[in-house]
């Protein structure tokens, strides 16, 4: 499919191009770690390992199936298929090791509402007593004040999930900015990065709040100035995210031989 | 000593109408102990409050739609990448179900908590900043450390009053093994005063005993056990059948609406039996898609 | 990232000489790291404080002859059936060695206190009534439980900063299989800041994989993997060889006097290597009595 | 071998009559874990299954191995061949069991000492700080007063080792008597039987001190009360304790076909 308002053809979807983002933010060094629904971030850490970081580690939420083959990613972290891997932990040991603090690097994260400053809410839009939208509930998302690096990813951007602030803080990110996040006195370093369809995304070192590092190749700023629903730090000029290359591209598919990112 | 017990049998002896704590175990859309649970509706057996895995879906979904629940200690309640949890949303959203907020630290460290008999348990620091125990006080409190005198959260232990765990295979002893991914559902078994087994076969104990160190369960944690092959349907059985995304699909279109899932409830569940279930789902006894 | 080292170099390069709290894996007659520890004698390592399982014997009788441990936190230190541990015994009575005395339940739910960054761990009613956490108020502390309002028993993780533990197999980037009996041992693995496995094997990634679900350690949790076949000797490796008891009843002779555990120590770990060791012993490479 | 001051010839030995002692204490609903060095515990409960009590459970201490299947009974308490059984839990899980108090009706126990009141100590004798006998450590037996019944034994009958009190309080017993125990508010019952190369005790309801039960055949009271190192309680006309039946000792020899507890 094409990206969003794409004039000219592109030959990868939007969250092919997300798994790539995302691989190109992980390190060699790094030990990951994912939830629910996980095929992006799964072949997001798997596609760094097969390039620039062999030796990444990762860990795929339910089943906690290490480095799992992927033959292919799966939509459902607690698919069976995960446990085809190196190793595998027990949950409730993979539980413990988050609140260590010093074992994962990497956390992928998401939400129902994701605002200006990195929090992600996955449980309930409105008052928490009776909300308007009641969501499934904030997981393991109250560890990301742990982790070192917590990459956030969602395929909707529009102005109900980027708010201003967050109906109900279930995964701390940079609270209401440096001040909060000092004040917090917690031991994770907040989030990195905000991949979506439409743009990859930053934070301010100033202010702490969202801005834009790169727009996907044919989508505009003024798109995605109004699909978010809060003013964007000031970033100057926005470059284009740099599309998969042919070896990303080849390899991304082979491990979504099953297709679940292609047709997103 | 036989535990091997006939499904309806189980529930009408072992899971009291009013069931003050009673877990479901399974995670997501895999090794929900469903015969159990569409029992438990059968009978009508009332849940003060119940408790899932991290990531409860149609285990706590199909008792909800049931209006069988009173209150929810949970940290998820979904479908996944499939949806949100139409019975769960439509009750909290209305009112008539109460949540006690949960973060998956809390239920999991809670339930090992409920296992060793401790009196509570001292969280990580840096998950106090959440919303999550400020939303479940009942739950959770501060402490201070006595070691560094600093405020520190705490929460209480989790020992259900009976807990609905299923195995891929046990003995008559009630020895069992579990396949594939543990989830939380050995904690679950630790933790709990009552457990009922659904296993997809109930085999001589050497068959059990093969490899017991890592994937067993010893008997005198268990105190029913009820054959019920393909009885995780519609979600996965580990080692035996993936989950059915079709009959899943169809659950979250009609369970969209209280008429639907009522409909649901009366045509799958109330108005049959198991066996009248697999016919109706076309489930082959004991099997679907090998994973 | 290839984690195999020589033995002499894991020990220089991963066991800092006053290293903090270093945690020694197996327990009673089994599964103890020997070729590790005694390389850590070879090098003359002081260990400032030595955690054991529930149950230490040569792995930590061995470290106290050699004069060098200063503090030991355990709930036992003996050889079972075949006697007291005389070195430990004699440097307790001396008052050369500090005990901080533990029960059982500490060190396993202080292992995981430390695995998962709890800031300490609540004890279950009626621990507080022996006189173990009196003689250790360092590790030990009441607390009021913020619940009940009742006083129980806290104490503090147990974080070890680097843990020695043995594996049948391994492979390059640390991957590892527990055979047998587990211990506490993949509890020090969560716990320790620095891990090193010593293994019989080590192995393709492929032979560790066979069945991952509840035997397994992942390689992110180790940093360094020391081939050693027969390394456990003279205590038992699972799936490998039991314990050669004349070895051990041997020790336990000659480490009745000071000289004579010099004596012990100079002939077959600081006089020589650990292939000395194996020749000294008489131990086929890799191999025992296979149970 | 023969009974201490045995007159006639004994065709087994204290060791095989202790086990069939402490079988005949067991239950058919009960759960028991026992710990270091456990041979003569193992043979009591698999005797207690193969007789009375065929429901019985037991759980071997370090492996954890559920209902081993003694082929044959093994000295220590972490050997393998203990795996060769049911099922098996890690001990992380027992030790977590341990403290739930309502799953093992039994703990079997002993110690270094074990005084008046069934109270055990492995960890010193003298002055904790400055022992004149420092022993190994006392490992689980806090647990003692968690659990519904304690059996105790010993194969050491002497005045060191049955003292009036403890010198270190490791496994708590009926402390210093009925009050100090009712005080103490422990959910455990306490000790029920010490079985010793001599005799079997149990304690007097009224003062929970320990008094004769049975003497093995071919033993004296007067050897008994000469080797325990307080005063018995009253207990009236001493029974002689029963032989093992045949059918109990030869289900023994086939449990301990390694002989551990025929040469004891």
């Amino acid at each position: 499919m094409s990206a969003p308002g794409d004039g000219a053809t592109a030959t990868w979807s939007p969250a092919e191009l997300m798994a790539v983002e995302l691989a190109r933010r992980l390190r060699n060094d790094d030990v990951a770690v994912m939830g629910t629904a996980s095929a992006l971030p799964q072949v997001a850490c798997a596609l760094a390992r097969a390039t620039h970081a062999p030796d990444l580690w990762y860990v795929a939420g339910g089943t906690c199936g290490v480095n799992p083959h992927l033959g292919p990613a799966v939509p459902s972290c607690c698919d069976e298929d995960l446990l085809r891997a190196d190793t595998a932990l027990p949950l409730t040991d993979v539980v413990l090791l988050e609140g260590r603090g010093d074992v994962f690097s990497v956390f992928f994260a998401g939400g129902l509402q994701i605002d200006a400053h990195g929090n992600c809410n996955l449980v309930s839009v409105g008052d928490w007593a009776r909300p308007a939208l009641r969501g499934p509930g904030t997981v393991g998302l109250p560890f990301l004040a742990l982790v070192g690096r917590v990459l956030i990813y969602t395929m909707s951007h529009n102005p109900r999930t980027f708010v201003e602030r967050v109906d109900f803080l279930g995964g701390p990110g940079f609270f209401d900015g440096p001040e909060s996040f000092a004040r917090s006195g917690v031991p994770g370093g907040g989030p990195v990065a905000v991949v979506t369809p439409l743009c990859t995304m930053d934070f301010d070192p100033a202010t702490l709040r969202m801005r834009l590092q790169s727009v996907h190749p044919g989508v505009e700023v003024t798109e995605v100035v109004a699909a978010t629903g809060f003013e964007l730090a000031e970033s100057g000029a926005v470059p284009v995210t740099a599309a998969p290359s042919d070896e990303e591209l080849s390899i991304v598919r082979r491990l979504d031989s099953g297709g679940l990112l292609k047709g997103r | 000593m036989d535990k091997v017990v006939a499904l309806d049998e189980a529930v009408a002896r072992l899971v009291p109408d009013g069931v003050g704590l009673l877990a479901v175990g399974g995670m997501h859309l895999q090794n929900n102990p469903m015969a159990l649970v569409r029992e438990v509706v059968r009978q009508n057996r009332r849940v003060a409050r119940l408790l899932t895995s991290p990531c409860g879906a149609l285990n706590a979904d199909l008792l909800i739609a049931a209006g069988l629940v009173g209150e929810i200690a949970t940290s998820y309640v979904g479908f996944e990448h499939l949806g949100l949890a139409p019975a769960f949303r439509r009750a909290v959203e209305s009112g008539s179900l109460r949540v006690l907020e949960c973060d998956e630290a809390y239920i999991t460290h809670g339930l090992t908590a409920g296992a060793g008999g401790l009196p509570f348990v001292a969280l990580p620091a840096g998950l106090e900043v959440s919303d999550v125990w400020k939303a479940n006080p009942e739950s959770y409190r501060l402490v201070e450390d006595p070691f560094t005198g600093r405020q520190v959260l705490a929460a209480r232990p989790l020992a259900p009053d009976v807990a609905l765990v299923h195995a891929a295979m046990a003995d008559a002893a009630g020895n069992a093994v579990l396949a594939g991914a543990h989830f939380v559902d050995r904690a679950m078994v630790l933790a709990a005063k009552t457990v009922v087994l659904q296993v997809e076969r109930v085999v001589p104990t050497d068959e059990v005993s093969r490899n017991p160190v890592g994937t067993t369960i010893p008997g005198f944690l268990v105190h029913g056990v009820v054959e019920a092959p393909g009885g995780c349907h519609p979600t996965a059985s580990h080692g035996q059948y993936r989950y059915d995304e079709n009959h899943l699909r169809t659950y979250l279109a009609r369970a969209a609406t209280p008429e639907g899932a009522h409909g649901y409830l009366e045509e799958l569940v109330t108005g049959t039996t198991e066996p009248g279930y697999a016919r109706a789902v076309g489930l082959r006894a004991g099997a679907g898609d090998a994973p």
